[in-house]
């Protein structure tokens, strides 16, 4: 079964309150090694995307430009424009198309990550949401059955956040806090899995 | 907290709304965000555009230099934080006259993401941008990392002299290729004696005892290389000297700017005590200095501190530096 | 204490010595005292001189104002304490061209004995002196005791004012009228959050909580008319507002400069949140405002806080306001 | 007995030791109502009087002249500036003389009194070395045995302190802490005490 315009509209829903859910979580986790605004800006990001969704067309890659303007709009921070970023890789390559499979979510995912990774001059294994998206697109990889793409992907994002908690942080603001962050997550990768979980739920 | 303000969400446009009510003949608001100011009576079409951008808390950094000779637009963030890639793409639109814009800002890893795709974002417009990325704080990287450091005070010199290129009718090219002479000419050192407080933390962004110092503190309160009791203001000065000269000997005959800058809270008393080793000793290295400027032109609210910029200058930099300009805050 | 100085008994002598490196274009120290600065070049013989003295902590008061179209001498005394009468009789012999000299200050006890012994003291070079005394502090007395007020920001549109009226080759009871009319035009009151630190006492002159403020202070911590928990800049500014009115009502029509000054560390970015209501109650009261101050005019070193002075205008106070001048703090 | 050059270069002797002696605790007295330099301003003074001692002249009025500029040269607090006035007010009188006797005392202090009274725009009751001198020159009208007039004179300076004491200061810096400052002696008053007491001294 594809994924379309209504598949996307109550993933929205749920990614939505997943993120009012964890404002304070991001908020603080980020505040431990930066400005402690994630909170502050998927909730705005994600609130303009809800307030715009019943005008958001069939076409998926102007439903997901929609979405990735919502963040520029909403938000300077980092993690914003890096959402932005990847949402608008994803969006240019669906442009035209109205669904899309669960085989093709790895190559998706890796597109952002790519996109992303450009956008911010960073590498993989810098212990930031890079790294839980590579984890995603490849853990996801050739997997064709949605229920067992959703999983793959919670469980991966879920793991890569754990197994990096023990390195320093090597990008953005809690470069500087290297030491101190050893053993901390990196605010992004714990808000990816959160995001990935919010989409991956099917009870929601 | 120690200030003066009403909702803290509101701080940032309140702030700005008193900015250009005080100095329309200055600044206007630019575009729908509301956080973008651009000058109340733009370049002459043809004049290569400038523009900045970064978190608002620095005043006059950022949004203090639009103006004849300087900026001419910046799009402003909340505090400390960057403003968002659509009030950069703003900014620019507002600074183009037709001769393309140069985006000249500090090396901050949200400002440079969200200047990236505000370019992208008025490619298709066909504004032509440029890009000089301030680094000059000495005391965030060692030279050999030299291009991860962050921009501090040495932006003034670069929004003043590729100001003054622009205004002088150099294309994009060539003010662009100033302001990278510019940046490449500053190195930055900064000492904090007390911390500011971010209005939507509410409280100070660090702790420091009352009889403690920071070297090489950066302007958002980023960790220096020591912390310890205050020195007189003699060893201060003299070291924060030592370590710039460290990273950037001066050579005997060299010509250079330097900037005494308070970070907010410290007196110009305490600046002057400063200068006079300032001067005594890049004159005992033979060096003549051009325009010292001594005061407050790169903040961070209320923090106590000071910052020393040393501009190395040749010709055409000395010309562009000493060249007029003219905002709420600064004219020459 | 944050504050970076060497032995605080040199505090002033070397900022005066880093101000006169600094800016030598502009200050010089006059006769054997060190404690006198002048204009660089002296004002053109027949034009009537004007000086101004006290203590030193308040840049750009006083010595920062010795410029063209503003002073021509200043004798400066250790922070807060007034100089000596030789001090000041040395900067009226530097003042003098021949047309006389008018002693321009602030009303505190120390300053008026001093300068009236001063006069007395230059009674032997023939030098005629008349003196015009700032009283526009309306908190530290009321309007029964006006003359007790002591002599806060307005000094600089007095300094301003009378130093434009004697560029303009007013003679001295010309130039002294003009500068009682604008000492007499100008109402201020302060509001302080922190202390600031005399050097040579090492302590804040004054405690006060994280979380309170005092209305009406004085800048050297005088007490004031109200302590209590910090207010939001709105109702600061509204109440500062209504008691300048209710001491000086504004008319519909009314021509008003208003300064909106820091105490110190208080940054820009709060002033001009300030700024907002103060325009709003101005226009709102029907008169309109000209040539706004926003900024660090009149200051106690790092103290926190704000003041507000309101200068009502004639044809001619505008005309000497708006006119030309130049220091190395303010340039009109 | 007549008051000569010789009698004055004791008695300043007297009176520079005693300064320095108290220099804490005139300090300590205007610190609790003022700005704490009332030590400062009396010993600075007295040092430079001290020094140029040698080379006074036998004119009184020319001697006391040059204490007065001792005063307006070293300081520019209200006490200093004082001293100087009433030092000048006496030269002025005792211009040309080589001698006074102890039967001029009260008119002589009387002098300086009149004289500061105008330079400080205060007025006497004001609790103010204004009050100190007024006793002095009271206490000592009338009398000629030098031993008398001293002995009066440290009485009344004394005396006039502590009557003073359960006032509010209505003058200088003193008067924005009129409250707090009754039952406090007035700084001045205090120094005058302590100056009265230091000339009177015969013991040296
Ligand atoms: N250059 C970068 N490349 C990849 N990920 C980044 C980069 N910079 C920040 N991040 C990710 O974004 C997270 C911080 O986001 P955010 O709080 O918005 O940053 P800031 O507020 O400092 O701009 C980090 O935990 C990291 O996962
Ligand atoms: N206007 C005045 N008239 C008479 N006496 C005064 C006057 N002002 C100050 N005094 C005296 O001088 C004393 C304070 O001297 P000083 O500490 O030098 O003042 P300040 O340091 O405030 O200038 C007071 O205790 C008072 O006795
Ligand atoms: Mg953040
Ligand atoms: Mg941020
Ligand atoms: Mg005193
Ligand atoms: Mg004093």
């Amino acid at each position: 079964m594809a994924i379309d315009r209504a598949a996307f509209l109550a993933a929205i829903d749920r990614l939505a309150a997943a993120m009012e859910r964890d404002f304070d979580a991001l908020n603080a986790a980020d505040g431990a090694l930066g400005d402690g605004d994630l909170g502050v800006t998927m909730t705005r990001g994600m609130r303009l995307v809800q307030e715009g969704a019943a005008k958001l067309p069939e076409d998926l890659g102007q439903l997901l430009l929609a979405c990735a303007q919502a963040f520029t709009k909403s938000s300077g921070s980092s993690y914003g424009t890096l959402m932005a970023t990847g949402l608008m890789a994803i969006a240019k390559d669906l442009k035209g198309r109205a669904t899309f499979d669960a085989v093709e979510v790895s190559r998706l995912v890796g597109l952002a990550r790519d996109a992303m990774m450009a956008r911010g001059k960073a590498e993989l294994g810098g212990k930031t949401v890079l790294d839980s998206l590579d984890a995603v697109a490849k853990a996801t990889n050739g997997l064709a059955d949605l229920a067992m793409v959703a999983d793959a992907a919670a469980e991966a994002a879920q793991s890569a956040q754990a197994s990096m908690r023990p390195l320093p942080a090597t990008i953005g603001r809690a470069r500087i806090f290297a030491e101190k962050s050893k053993g901390m997550d990196d605010p992004g990768m714990l808000a990816m899995t959160a995001i990935v979980a919010a989409l991956a739920d099917r009870q929601g | 907290m120690k200030k003066i303000l009403n909702n803290p969400v509101d701080y940032v446009d309140e702030m700005l709304a008193g900015m250009t009510a005080a100095h329309p003949e200055y600044y206007r608001l630019h575009g729908e965000t509301g956080r973008v100011v651009a000058r109340a009576t733009p370049g002459k079409p043809g004049k290569v555009g400038i523009v900045t951008g970064g978190g608002s808390g620095h005043l006059p950094v950022f949004t203090g230099y639009v103006g004849t000779g300087l900026l001419d637009a910046c799009a402003i963030g909340d505090v400390f934080a960057s403003p968002s890639a659509e009030q950069m793409a703003d900014a620019i639109r507002a600074a183009d006259t037709g001769a393309g814009v140069l985006r000249l800002y500090g090396n901050y890893g949200g400002d440079i993401m969200n200047f990236d795709m505000a370019g992208e974002l008025v490619e298709f417009d066909d504004i032509r941008c440029t890009t000089v990325i301030l680094a000059d704080d000495i005391a965030s990287a060692p030279p050999a990392e030299a291009s991860k450091r962050r921009g501090v005070a040495g932006m003034v010199y670069a929004f003043k002299i590729a100001g003054a290129a622009a205004e002088a009718g150099r294309d994009l090219d060539a003010v662009t290729m100033v302001a990278q002479k510019a940046a490449d000419a500053c190195r930055s050192i900064g000492a904090a004696l007390s911390s500011c407080t971010v209005p939507q933390a509410g409280k100070p962004t660090f702790d420091i005892a009352e009889d403690e110092m920071e070297m090489g503190m950066g302007i958002h309160g980023e960790p220096g290389v020591w912390r310890d009791k205050l020195r007189t203001a003699d060893a201060i000065a003299g070291e924060m000297m030592d370590r710039l000269f460290a990273d950037h000997p001066l050579k005997a005959g060299d010509r250079v700017s330097v900037m005494v800058n308070s970070l907010g809270a410290t007196p110009p008393e305490e600046l002057y005590i400063v200068y006079r080793i300032v001067k005594a000793r890049i004159e005992g290295a033979g060096a003549h200095i051009v325009m010292p400027l001594v005061g407050r032109y790169a903040t961070s609210m209320e923090m106590a501190g000071i910052s020393i910029t040393l501009c190395t200058l040749d010709a055409e930099l000395e010309g562009f530096l000493t060249a007029p300009c003219d905002c709420a805050f600064w004219r020459v």
